[in-house]
């Protein structure tokens, strides 16, 4: 790894301030390892050192967070003392050259966040993007990625029961794979990353450790297209290893011996120790001669750089050593004391009796140096933003929009995914995918959690402020059409580079409107992860800052899905239909265009429809409830039928063009079917939130109708389940 | 009555099985470790439940027939007692001699989790006598090699013996290739050994045993048992 | 020391459906020359053994014990000093 | 007609999580003197060529293009004529 080079710090990627910085902090120069740790720590993976400054301005706070941002992942409160820890993370790049490892083991380490926190991981899920499928290459991402993702949370037990797909062609090289995982826990077993306690040991438990992954941190962060040739050695996955790993650590942690405890993600046994050291007010000596090892000759650079998958680090209280290791050697896993707790702030390292790094924790830390980069609209914007929807052709065959909107397969059933996953492990899923969120029972208790993520990237490339409160909007509006009360998200930030102007525009915008949102539903910000760089040759993925949400179903049995359930049943529209085609799915099918503004969103409204809501399921009044999202009004109840397999004859008398009726994606609306005998107390409700109320038709037969003053639309249902549900399995299996 | 639920390395299943029978059965039920060289009580079935064991590296179920519990097990089994195989618990009653045949990777390489429709062939198992003869219930399958395989000589026996206890089919019972999930030979679903003590399953009874996760007609199964086991049947001790 | 190359095979009568997949994955690629596919498993163990004909006869019974399922599989294998 | 007989195996340098189970999965069966297990695919592919070199090289490109992943997958094959 020597290099000639007059800068050596340049070529891992630090800037001459920044290595003036380190010497400033370790009054000297530091050695190979310090450069090369310094490097991995800084780096935009690890440190934020570019959007930690924007990240600040989320709404943290709330009292229903146990756990705010900071620590491996969020906890909320959901009262009997229970709790929920959740959080998402990217694993993009290891995905781009190695789909199936590269999921299996982003979904390895989002677990480890959740049992590190002392939470029994209970289910996970998935936000995915790729190019488009008609690309050879983009079926192989799709087909490896989802089968990596099965491989490993079938394998380990937890249940994925929720996600969401989207295709671009913007994604086609640098897919996007994200993968979030929720745990339940006990208040009193909430576990923190924290070194503290002079003498206390510092042991490695789990996995040996190998070449693997080494400049994995500094690789995630760097454009795809100049890497790929590199090879990085990317991690293995196993499953196995993590499910011994899970049960020892979670038994570990009944016993209440555990001071502190993180996995080992970017830039393995360096940034586990040093965050812990720094979280702690404290220091940690430990000698890497005594981390077991998988591979010959390692050295202390490689071992502490390694990302070798399903190891953590434990701080067990003084004298518990046997203890943890008899633990751990049940399950057949090793469990080795390499170092203690110090009370001089100093990360430090040894080879035996060498010293081979010495460094103040928080200066790997703390003292990284946070950037303003520069954030600037691009004037293209204007042009894209400003384009004329108006005077657009409207179409001759409105079933045929409608039947090749259903065949898109960003609209079209993700069947194909999620049976290959198993969603039913655990016996918690009351709502399995499919519908708008999923529901998972907590046993013991009358209650339920909703889990949804949501990013609707089109969206906040055209406006990122609005997009990204749109997909706060629409994560909530799916909790809530399942009987949830939203309580807080986590989020995934993935983006370009945030050295572009532009980029950096959009990250910002994206930040300011997710936190506006947040403040609106009272949904806090728990946690997250930024994953920039997502660009090939230049060419940035659309923005795509995805969120995922938790909420709170307090009585089980009245959980509610989106399909329509009995002949007879009056379908009722709750909010207004819009003249808005901008950033829809329709627009960039049938005219080819991605532009306009997105559909405008008022929170105020949008909070009250969703209260409305909530009130119309906690009440029996709603026999389903399903948010209009992409693919509009019509996409929504095609996808209420299909469910319900049965059919719905609708007449509508806005005076809107039919396309913008039929295929605009408006905010705001939610489409509920009821009982005539419910329908003026609902009427009444919706009144008193000053939320629009419409009755639009009535649930029977076996098709789906459309009346509109200019227009019809008449399908059978069987017509609309083939191409809703065969799109993906056929373009796959050709 | 007392339950025995087998814990290997890497299986998950444990705890819905547990559940179930505690909770939704109100039975007695342990877990069994599967470094146990003996059973430290009298049980009166023993539950060999779904996941991964070992991760089911090399082939599913293949690591796991040989931890020391199997001995007792097969030992409790040639006794007459009850054995209940369920998805990768199948596969290792497979690979360990117990039932016969063996397991491939599904028809079309994929994991699959969903519900299908099985019909009962044999409703005079100590597993299945609280449904009828022919009866169709839907329930759901999560496996990666659910594909039963066994040669023809063996295929006849089963036949014969009438060992076929479930076979996939249409909501209606209709036995076709087209209703066949993972490819299985003949559409088998589960099997008994001759004895008729001894059940593997591929579909998840204990997942679908309870109202609130939206069908309980799995529950039968384990009523069944306790049924049996009520009729004062040999109980394997 | 020796090493034994373990080669274990499905029963030619035993369908391949992974094999056949990668079959049709080459013939879209071009390769329509190709034409058949079977997939089986290949293993190196290490392992200590006073002699060859011991490090055989072991080497036969994991094979029989646990590296191949004799109802869907066949084995081979070579073995050699290292 | 060539049958080439291809072994893709995992790079010495990446986790092998199946051979570590059966090697732990053989030693707790009594052969505790297996000291490392690692597995790989095997795979026979049929393929039509006009001579062994044509066979050779096409060999060669479906192992890059399909059959083998060379982030973290070697690949070596032997060809026979058949
Ligand atoms: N990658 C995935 N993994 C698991 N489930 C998925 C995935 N993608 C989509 N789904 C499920 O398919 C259903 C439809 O997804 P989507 O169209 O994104 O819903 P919505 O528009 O309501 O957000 C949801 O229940 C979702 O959880
Ligand atoms: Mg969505």
């Amino acid at each position: 790894m020597a290099n000639n080079s007059e800068k050596p710090w340049v070529e891992l990627g630090l800037t001459d301030y920044e290595y003036n910085l380190i010497k400033d902090i370790l009054g000297r120069e530091p050695n190979f390892v310090e450069l090369n740790v310094f490097s991995a720590m800084w780096s935009e993976h690890c440190s934020y050192k570019s959007s930690k400054n924007v990240l600040k301005t989320f709404p943290t706070e709330g009292p229903q967070v146990l756990q705010g941002p900071g620590e491996n992942a969020g906890v909320v409160d959901i009262g009997d003392g229970l709790a929920i820890a959740f959080k998402v993370e990217s694993h993009n790049s290891p995905s781009a050259v190695e789909p199936y490892q590269g999921a299996a083991t982003g979904v390895g380490g989002i677990i480890r966040d959740i049992f590190t926190m002392g939470a029994r991981p209970i289910a996970l899920l998935n936000s995915l993007r790729f190019g488009a499928l008609n690309s050879p290459k983009s079926r192989w991402l799709f087909e490896e990625v989802v089968s990596g993702i099965a491989g490993y949370g079938n394998s380990i037990g937890v249940p994925t029961v929720g996600g969401e797909v989207y295709f671009h062609p913007s994604y086609e090289n640098n897919p996007l794979v994200n993968a979030m995982c929720v745990g339940l826990l006990k208040h009193e077993d909430l576990a923190k990353g924290v070194a503290s306690g002079v003498g206390n040991p510092v042991m490695i438990v789990g996995a040996k450790t190998g070449r693997d992954g080494i400049h994995g941190a500094s690789f995630s962060s760097e454009d795809l297209g100049a890497t790929e040739e590199k090879r990085p050695t990317v991690q293995a996955g196993d499953p196995f290893m993590e499910k011994l790993l899970m049960e020892a650590c979670l038994e570990l942690i009944k016993t209440g011996n555990v001071v502190g405890m993180q996995d080992m993600g970017a830039a393995g046994l360096t940034s586990s120790s040093c965050e812990m050291a720094s979280r702690g007010n404290s220091g940690i000596e430990m000698d890497v001669a005594l981390v077991p090892r998988r591979e010959e000759g390692m050295t202390p650079y490689e071992i502490l750089l390694s990302e070798s998958q399903e190891r953590m680090l434990v701080v067990p209280q003084k004298g518990m050593e046997e203890e943890v290791k008899k633990i751990f050697n049940k399950w057949g896993l090793e469990a080795v004391v390499i170092g203690r707790v110090t009370d001089d702030g100093i990360w430090r390292v040894k080879e035996g009796d060498q010293i081979v790094a010495e460094i103040p924790a928080k200066g790997l830390t703390d003292m990284c140096p946070v950037y303003d980069p520069e954030a600037q609209r691009n004037l293209v914007m204007d042009k894209i933003q400003n384009c004329d929807l108006i005077d657009l052709a409207e179409p001759k065959d409105y079933n045929q929009v409608l039947l090749d909107l259903l065949g898109r397969p960003t609209i079209a059933s993700k069947e194909w995914v999620y049976e290959q996953y198993d969603y039913l492990g655990g016996i918690n899923t009351v709502i399995p995918p499919g519908s708008s969120a999923a529901v998972i029972r907590i046993k013991g208790t009358n209650k339920g959690v909703a889990l949804t993520v949501d990013c609707n990237s089109r969206y906040v490339y055209l406006d990122p402020y609005q997009g990204a409160m749109i997909a706060v909007s629409e994560a909530a509006r799916n909790l809530v059409c399942s009987g949830a009360k939203p309580l807080a998200i986590t989020n995934c930030l993935n983006f370009g580079n945030p050295e572009k102007p532009e980029i950096f525009w959009h990250f910002k915008e994206a930040v300011r409107g997710m936190g506006d949102a947040c403040r609106e539903l009272n949904t806090p910000v728990t946690g997250g992860n930024v994953s920039m760089f997502n660009e090939t040759r230049g060419e940035a993925v659309l923005p795509t800052p995805v969120v995922g949400m938790v909420g709170l179903v307090e009585d089980i049995s009245k959980v509610c899905t989106n399909s329509f359930k009995n002949e007879g049943d009056l379908v009722i529209l709750l909010g207004e239909n819009t003249d808005e085609l901008g950033g829809s799915e329709y627009l960039a099918m049938f005219h080819g265009l991605e532009a306009g503004r997105p559909p405008h969103l008022d929170l105020a409204k949008e909070k009250a429809l969703q209260q409305l809501t909530l009130e119309l399921i906690a009440k029996n009044y709603a026999k389903s409830a399903q948010d209009i999202s992409e693919g509009g009004l019509s996409v929504a109840l095609a996808e209420c039928c299909i469910k319900g397999n049965i059919g719905v004859d609708i007449n509508l008398e806005d005076k809107i063009r039919p396309s913008a009726l039929l295929f605009g994606e408006g905010q705001s609306r939610i489409i509920i079917s009821a009982t005539k005998e419910n329908l003026d107390r609902i009427k009444e409700l919706a009144f008193e939130y000053h939320v629009p109320f419409s009755l639009i038709g009535k649930v029977g037969g076996n098709q789906l109708t459309i009346n509109g003053s200019e227009f019809t639309v008449s399908l059978p249902i069987f017509d609309i389940i083939d191409r809703y549900k065969g799109a993906i399995p056929c373009t796959m299996n050709n | 009555m007392r339950f025995g639920v087998v814990v290997f390395p890497g299986t998950s299943g444990e705890a819905d099985c547990y559940h179930v029978l505690k909770e939704v059965m109100g039975s007695e039920v342990d877990y069994i470790w599967h470094q146990s060289i003996k059973f430290e009580k009298e049980y009166d079935c023993i539950i060999l439940p779904g996941g991964f064991s070992h991760g089911d590296y090399l082939r599913a179920g293949s690591i796991a027939h040989f931890a020391p519990i199997m001995e007792q097990v097969k030992k409790f089994a040639q006794n007459g007692g009850l054995v209940l195989g369920i998805g990768n618990g199948f596969q290792i009653l497979t690979e360990a001699g117990l039932l016969p045949g063996a397991f491939l990777r599904n028809k079309d390489l994929k994991f699959i989790c969903k519900e299908v429709y099985v019909r009962v062939e044999n409703n005079e198992t100590p597993f299945t006598n609280n449904y009828e003869q022919g009866q169709v219930i839907n329930i759901p399958i999560a496996h990666g090699e659910g594909s039963y395989f066994c040669d023809e000589e063996t295929l006849e026996e089963l036949r014969a013996n009438n060992q076929i206890v479930l076979r996939y089919s249409s909501s209606t019972g209709e036995i076709k290739e087209n209703y066949n999930p993972n490819g299985s030979i003949d559409n088998i679903a589960s099997i008994i050994n001759k004895e008729g003590n001894v059940l593997g399953m591929m579909p998840h009874p204990e997942r679908c045993a309870e109202k609130i996760l939206g069908n309980d007609l799995g529950k039968y199964f384990f009523t069944s048992i306790v049924k049996w086991l009520d009729g004062g049947a040999n109980h394997g001790k | 020391m020796y090493k034994a190359l373990v080669y274990v095979t499905l029963k030619p009568s035993i369908l391949d459906p992974q094999g056949n997949a990668v079959q049709v994955g080459l013939n879209s690629l071009g390769f329509d020359n190709v034409k058949d596919v079977r997939i089986g498993k290949y293993l190196e163990v290490t392992l200590e053994a006073e002699d060859k004909a011991s490090a055989l006869a072991q080497t036969e019974e994991m094979c029989k014990k646990l590296l191949a399922n004799p109802v869907i599989e066949n084995y081979r294998f070579d073995l050699m000093e290292v």
